[in-house]
């Protein structure tokens, strides 16, 4: 249930009239063009002084109606459109809808092709918490230098994307039953090297950024999630984790091989920004072991399953609801396929990060603007995924 | 030539010995200014493995020159609703104390505009004039974001004024004089004129480290550059500023911070000694050599910070300068005591240093309301 | 988590004169649904969430689907829930409770007060199908602006005229697609002719 | 945790490493200085479609689109519009007179490459595109979106060789028709998963005997040895999920089966032959795969009952669908 604003925190105006100055509080609307609004996102704040007492997000400014755009094509029209929901994790968005589809109609992925997901979308993760923790630097301040740091090495998985893929952030990979292109050798040793460089670079990221007294002082104990409000709230990904909600679809569905590999699920327990940080970092860390795992013995074999076809592809009448671990949470699909069964009769996108901005007023009551905007940052949100 | 000057009359060597010293500061600190914009940006791009400008002639050296035409020629957009007369009269404002700065401070052996005698004072006056044009700028934009970024600026510039004095006084105290050539003369002589810098004296150490923290917070450079936070509000008080307006601001930033720079130089950092910097016009040479080879380092550790921390937020910036900045000035004060009354150079030594780091850690645990540390993090079963 | 009639079956009793009917997913995808009639959607969602043996406690995705009439049967709005539960680690629980069509009467009782995660979606079900939510503490549109007035996603929804319309090189494949009947509405036929005419 | 500050200044050591180190260290400047210097894009990567020919001679009459407009349907963003060129009689001539590409609508997704069943539009790589105009500059037309296979085989190597290879096999094919081998039904084994290790896939409606298929792939191995494990791994897949699941035929002598022939002729040559025949005759003959099948297999299924909808032979048009739905009354059903 929503609290009334002032009282969750126990915050109360400074005294007006009665008091010594008359106050009065001063609406500010952050955004929707903002420097760190992450996009066309906007927070109507309502401030006393520097402290938030009110906040309400607005979205849709971004808004195509992704999901019309979808029932009026076939299936496999829509996937290329996938990419332009989080623009930054195309590939975790393919795999998410290539995966409901197969759901509903019980298509088997070849063994290949599940391991070149698993890398595509651990690289993906990979290159989304690094340039996360970059922008939660940036509202914090630091003139771009964390920033750049995390994209000079999401260059080189990008440059990999496109080798494979053949484009670098809308790839459209995936297809029902497998990926488009085979990841020949030279992909996966490129891969490889990628993977054993970069616990090197994460050193010194966090030689940069964990033990640095401002980063503590600003982010510890700062936009507090609790965990029951957390999981009544619907929060998933790193969010919910740093909250201490030990929950990871790829440990609870086992999806593709995620069963096969040996990685831990890190749970912070206070819930603040600096967990939400730290909680990714080691999130990369374990995604650097699934890698290995995965780079060591994917199988040869088919990467598509031959029996699917590209056109003319149907699927029995019915629902279905797949998801998988997105880097920013659960991204699931839920479809619905009627008689003809050539295109989707409803095709119904669970972003994580709409869903996670539920509780941004929640944490950002009762602080100051600077805490607003990197509580937002440490969300971690895309807006073509929320308005879609 | 100089009999010419000899025989002239006092009128015009009056004139003289003020058109002089004006050309120098108005030719000069903007050149520097424009460069320094240069080399922070090359600086901070090679920081964050980038380039830095490099298209307008060889290694960029003429970017100053482009953006400086750039700016001229923008369009100067005031908004409809905003308080025209002073939305005007705000970076105008913002650039002359930065620029009567300088009169007070000494480039070379005895090279200052005006050797006032309370010249340190002088400072302090008018570094914080620029306040009010920054007050004037976010309150004439009205735009939210500009008046909270000068709301901020106040609050802080009038909050660092204080311990930056209080590590002034210090050196005031040792040296005995308000005048920065004084000052500047009672760091001259030892080894190589290097020994007897106040900053090689732990009282002198820890007001340095203190007026180099309160400069560039009065200057607004990160991590205090809250009131420009352009992640949080805009621009700040400039937010609505454009073309040439905007680039006043800048410019009266910066000089602001050079100046600073200067006089953190000249009250620490023996302004112009240095090894072969004396009498006579190949000493005088060294002299400035070395001044601006000292103002060229606190611009680059300027500029490293820069790249490297985070912002901090409005209340900590209060809670750093009132809870730890100010009482351990005042226990610098003390320090300087002692060091003046204790004759037997190596007992001072002992006692200051003792005194000064005691009290640091007592402040630190004081000032730490909530105490920030790494974690450590559990696995999901 | 047990079968979905056993799961039927408690709900049943728990909650006094509750109907509830199974809906069968895809062959393939093996998630029933629980149809519950909205009366009691929110007595069963309360009950699930309770539950020892179920906790019911995350409610993942919520949505609505737009079931047009059909010579057999009346029109529909169904609302879907997924409900996992993050304690025991089951799911999904699928809930669907349905609304006829016609926009006074399309409400459903809102679960936001159960699960929080159910405010937003809830809110993207009534700006895009209309689906009142009784109960929900704020329910204002939230993708579309505030003055918009129709339910873009409605199976029967045509979309207005695009008044930004400017000439552009596919105006031919438009004409094309007027004189074949095809995927553009009536109205913004309209538009594009009166375009056409005032260029000529 | 050591004394106040001490992160601060290890951040500062980080940072004053990778400012040295950007002078000296290759790895840390990632910057392309770019008109001066590029990059060099991967084989794979994609920009926007073009259409190949073969023979630099007369481009147009020897390029492989022969309208059949499956990725005009495909197409998500619906950027493609392809007009089918007649002669003066109305007679369609295998070859699109107008081909037009929006790219500024088009969004790069590459599956109008992946389901043209002829290779006869592949994906540039050329990302130099940008115009002076929004709205006829960003349109590309025929003579504009026409490249030879050599700059195809220029800019993509692998894939092209895999390409050409397989067109070579299907040459070979129509040159055995007429051979028996032929004429018994080609019970197409479903694509072995092998056949994404082995070099190249032969479209299981290439109606081979399994003595001939090995034949061939060995051919094919020996043929484009460059090839890696992935060789046309676009192609590859694109050929094997093109290929429908139903609806084979053997490939028997029609003499109506020449997409050359006006409905009319081809009608002519069919009468008095058995309903299915009559339909297939109906068809445009492109053996597109637009509808599914092929012409045979369409119209079989057509004849018996399996397949309603009459409107799918996309290169025909309305008049091929008026004539089947004519037949199918005549045929009383």
């Amino acid at each position: 249930m929503i609290q009334p604003l002032t009282e969750e925190k126990g915050y109360t105006l400074t005294p007006g009239s009665e008091g010594l100055i008359e106050t009065q509080t001063l609406e500010v609307s952050i955004g929707p063009q903002h420097p760190s609004t992450h996009g066309v996102f906007r927070m109507d704040c309502t401030l006393d002084g520097e402290t938030v007492i009110a906040l309400k997000p607005v979205m849709g400014y971004l808004h195509r109606n992704h999901e019309q755009l979808a029932e009026r094509m076939v299936w496999l029209g829509s996937m290329p459109y996938t990419d332009r929901l989080d623009y930054f994790n195309s590939m975790t968005n393919n795999w998410a809808y290539a995966l409901a589809v197969e759901k509903l109609t019980g298509i088997k992925v070849p063994e290949r092709a599940d391991y070149i997901r698993v890398i595509m979308s651990e690289l993906t993760r990979l290159l989304n918490h690094t340039c996360v923790i970059g922008f939660m630097l940036q509202d914090l301040g630091a003139w771009g230098t964390p920033l750049l740091y995390a994209f000079r090495e999401r260059e080189r998985i990008l440059d990999l994307f496109e080798a494979v893929s053949g484009s670098r952030m809308m790839c459209n990979y995936m297809r029902f039953g497998g990926v488009r292109v085979n990841m020949t050798e030279d992909d996966l040793a490129v891969a490889k090297d990628i993977v054993t460089r970069y616990p090197r670079f994460l050193d010194e990221f966090e030689k940069l950024l964990t033990s640095n007294e401002v980063l503590l002082m600003r982010t510890q104990r700062v936009g507090i999630l609790p965990k029951e409000l957390a999981i009544n709230a619907s929060i998933t990904g790193p969010m919910a984790r740093a909250s201490g909600v030990e929950y990871d679809v790829r440990k609870v569905d086992n999806y593709g091989v995620y069963g096969r590999f040996d990685f831990r699920i890190p749970v912070g327990d206070v819930g603040d920004v600096y967990d939400r940080y730290y909680i990714r970092v080691l999130e990369m860390r374990e995604s650097i072991k699934i890698l290995q795992q995965a780079l060591r013995d994917i199988p040869q074999g088919p990467y598509i399953a031959p029996e699917v076809k590209l056109r003319n592809f149907k699927i029995p009448p019915g629902d279905g609801y797949g998801r998988i671990e997105a880097p920013k949470g659960e991204l699931g699909f839920y479809l619905v396929a009627d008689e003809t069964g050539k295109q989707p009769y409803r095709y119904h996108v669970r972003p994580p990060s709409f869903v996670n901005l539920t509780t941004l007023e929640d944490m950002c009551l009762g602080l100051k603007v600077a805490d607003v905007v990197i509580i937002l940052g440490s969300i971690d949100i895309v807006l073509g995924e929320v308005d879609r | 030539m100089r009999s010419w000057f000899a025989n002239a009359p006092d009128s015009i060597l009056l004139w003289v010995s003020i058109a002089v010293p004006i050309l120098f500061i108005v030719s000069v600190f903007p050149g520097i200014f424009a460069y320094t914009t240069l080399v922070e940006r090359k600086a901070l791009g090679r920081i964050q493995n980038r380039l830095g400008p490099n298209r307008v002639g060889r290694w960029g050296i003429l970017q100053p020159i482009a953006d400086g035409l750039k700016l001229l020629t923008k369009e100067d957009i005031v908004p409809r609703r905003a308080d025209a007369f002073v939305h005007f009269l705000a970076p105008v404002l913002a650039v002359i104390p930065s620029v009567l700065l300088f009169a007070v401070v000494p480039i070379g052996l005895g090279l200052v505009p005006v050797d006032l005698n309370i010249g340190i004072l002088f400072a302090f006056a008018i570094s914080t004039a620029s306040v009010l044009a920054l007050f004037m700028g976010g309150w004439a934009s009205r735009n939210k974001f500009s008046l909270l970024g000068a709301m901020r600026a106040v609050a802080q510039v009038v909050s660092y004024e204080v311990p930056m004095v209080l590590s002034a006084v210090a050196v005031v105290m040792a040296v005995g004089s308000l005048s920065t050539l004084a000052i500047a003369k009672a760091q001259s002589g030892g080894f190589l004129n290097v020994t007897r810098w106040f900053v090689f004296r732990p009282w002198g150490l820890v007001g340095f480290v203190l007026f180099t923290i309160g400069a560039m917070a009065e200057s607004a450079r990160t991590p205090f550059d809250i009131p420009e936070a352009e992640s949080e509000i805009i621009a700040g008080y400039h937010t609505e500023y454009s073309g040439f307006k905007f680039a006043l601001f800048q410019l009266g930033e910066y000089l602001a911070s050079i100046a600073m720079a200067g006089i953190t130089v000249t009250m620490f950092l023996g302004g112009y000694n240095g090894p072969g910097s004396g009498p006579g016009i190949f000493g005088g040479l060294i002299s400035m050599f070395w001044f601006f080879l000292k103002l060229a380092c606190m611009i680059v550790l300027n500029i490293w910070i820069r790249g490297t921390w985070p912002r901090v937020r409005v209340d900590q910036l209060m809670g750093f300068a009132w809870k730890l900045l100010l009482p351990m000035a005042i226990v610098n004060i003390i320090g300087v005591g002692f060091w003046h009354y204790i004759t037997i150079r190596p007992l001072a030594w002992v006692v200051t240093t003792l005194w000064l780091v005691i009290w640091f850690m007592v402040l630190t645990k004081l000032a730490a309301t909530e105490n920030v540390a790494p974690r450590t993090y559990r696995y999901a079963s | 988590m047990e079968a979905i009639e056993k799961i039927k079956e408690i709900a049943v009793q728990a909650v006094s004169g509750a109907k509830i009917d199974i809906v069968n997913s895809t062959p393939a995808a093996q998630q029933p649904a629980l149809l519950v009639d909205r009366e009691h959607i929110y007595g069963v969602g309360k009950f699930l969430k309770e539950d020892p043996r179920f906790q019911m406690d995350f409610c993942s995705c919520v949505t609505a689907v737009d079931y047009l009439p059909k010579a057999d049967k009346p029109g529909s709005i169904e609302v879907v829930y997924h409900l996992y539960s993050v304690a025991q680690k089951h799911g999904p629980l699928v809930l669907k409770v349905r609304a006829p069509r016609e926009i006074d009467q399309c409400r459903v009782p809102s679960l936001t007060p159960l699960w929080r995660g159910c405010e937003f979606q809830e809110r993207e079900a009534y700006d895009l199908y209309g689906v009142k939510f009784d109960g929900h503490p704020d329910l204002r549109r939230i993708l579309m602006w505030d003055e918009f007035t129709d339910y873009p996603m409605r199976k029967d929804y045509v979309p207005p005229a695009d008044y930004e319309w400017e000439p552009t090189p596919h105006d031919d494949t438009l004409d094309r697609a007027i004189s074949e009947g095809g995927i553009m509405p009536p109205t913004a036929r309209e538009e594009l002719e009166k375009e056409k005419a005032k260029k000529k | 945790m050591g004394f106040i500050g001490k992160g601060l200044l290890e951040g500062m050591v980080v940072t004053a490493r990778n400012f040295v180190g950007s002078y000296f260290d290759k790895e840390r400047m990632v910057t392309v200085q770019y008109p001066e210097e590029r990059v060099q894009v991967p084989e794979n990567s994609r920009t926007f479609p073009f259409l190949v020919f073969d023979d630099d001679k007369n481009p147009v009459d020897t390029m492989r689109c022969v309208a059949c407009k499956i990725c005009e349907v495909e197409c998500p963003p619906q950027c493609i519009y392809i007009v089918m060129d007649r002669d003066e009689k109305g007679k369609p001539q295998q070859r699109p007179k107008v081909f037009d590409i929006d790219i500024s609508v088009c969004m790069q997704c590459q599956i109008c490459v992946e389901v043209c069943p002829f290779d006869a539009i592949k994906m540039d790589n050329d990302y130099e595109k940008s115009q002076y105009g929004r709205f006829n500059e960003l349109v590309e037309h025929l003579p504009d979106l026409l490249k030879s296979n050599e700059y195809y085989n220029k800019i993509k190597p692998r894939e092209a060789s895999g390409v050409d290879a397989k067109l070579k096999a299907d040459k070979e094919k129509k040159a055995k028709k007429a051979a028996p081998a032929a004429s018994k039904p080609a019970a197409a084994p479903a694509p072995k998963p092998a056949s994404a290790t082995a070099r190249i896939t032969i479209p299981d409606d290439a109606p081979f005997t399994p003595e001939q298929r090995e034949w061939l792939g060995k051919f094919l191995v020996t043929a484009t040895p460059a090839a890696g494990a992935a060789a046309p791994a676009g192609e590859a897949s694109a050929a094997q999920l093109a290929a429908p699941a139903t609806g084979e035929a053997p490939a028997g002598n029609w003499p109506w089966h020449d997409p050359g022939m006006g409905i009319q002729q081809r009608l002519e040559l069919a009468k008095n032959k058995p309903l299915a025949d009559l339909l297939m005759a109906a068809m445009a003959q492109t053996d597109c795969h637009a509808c599914g099948y092929d012409c045979r297999g369409y119209a079989d299924a057509i004849a018996a009952g399996s397949e309603a909808d009459l409107s799918l032979c996309l290169p025909g048009e309305a008049e091929t669908e008026n004539m089947l739905k004519k037949l199918m009354e005549g045929a009383g059903k």
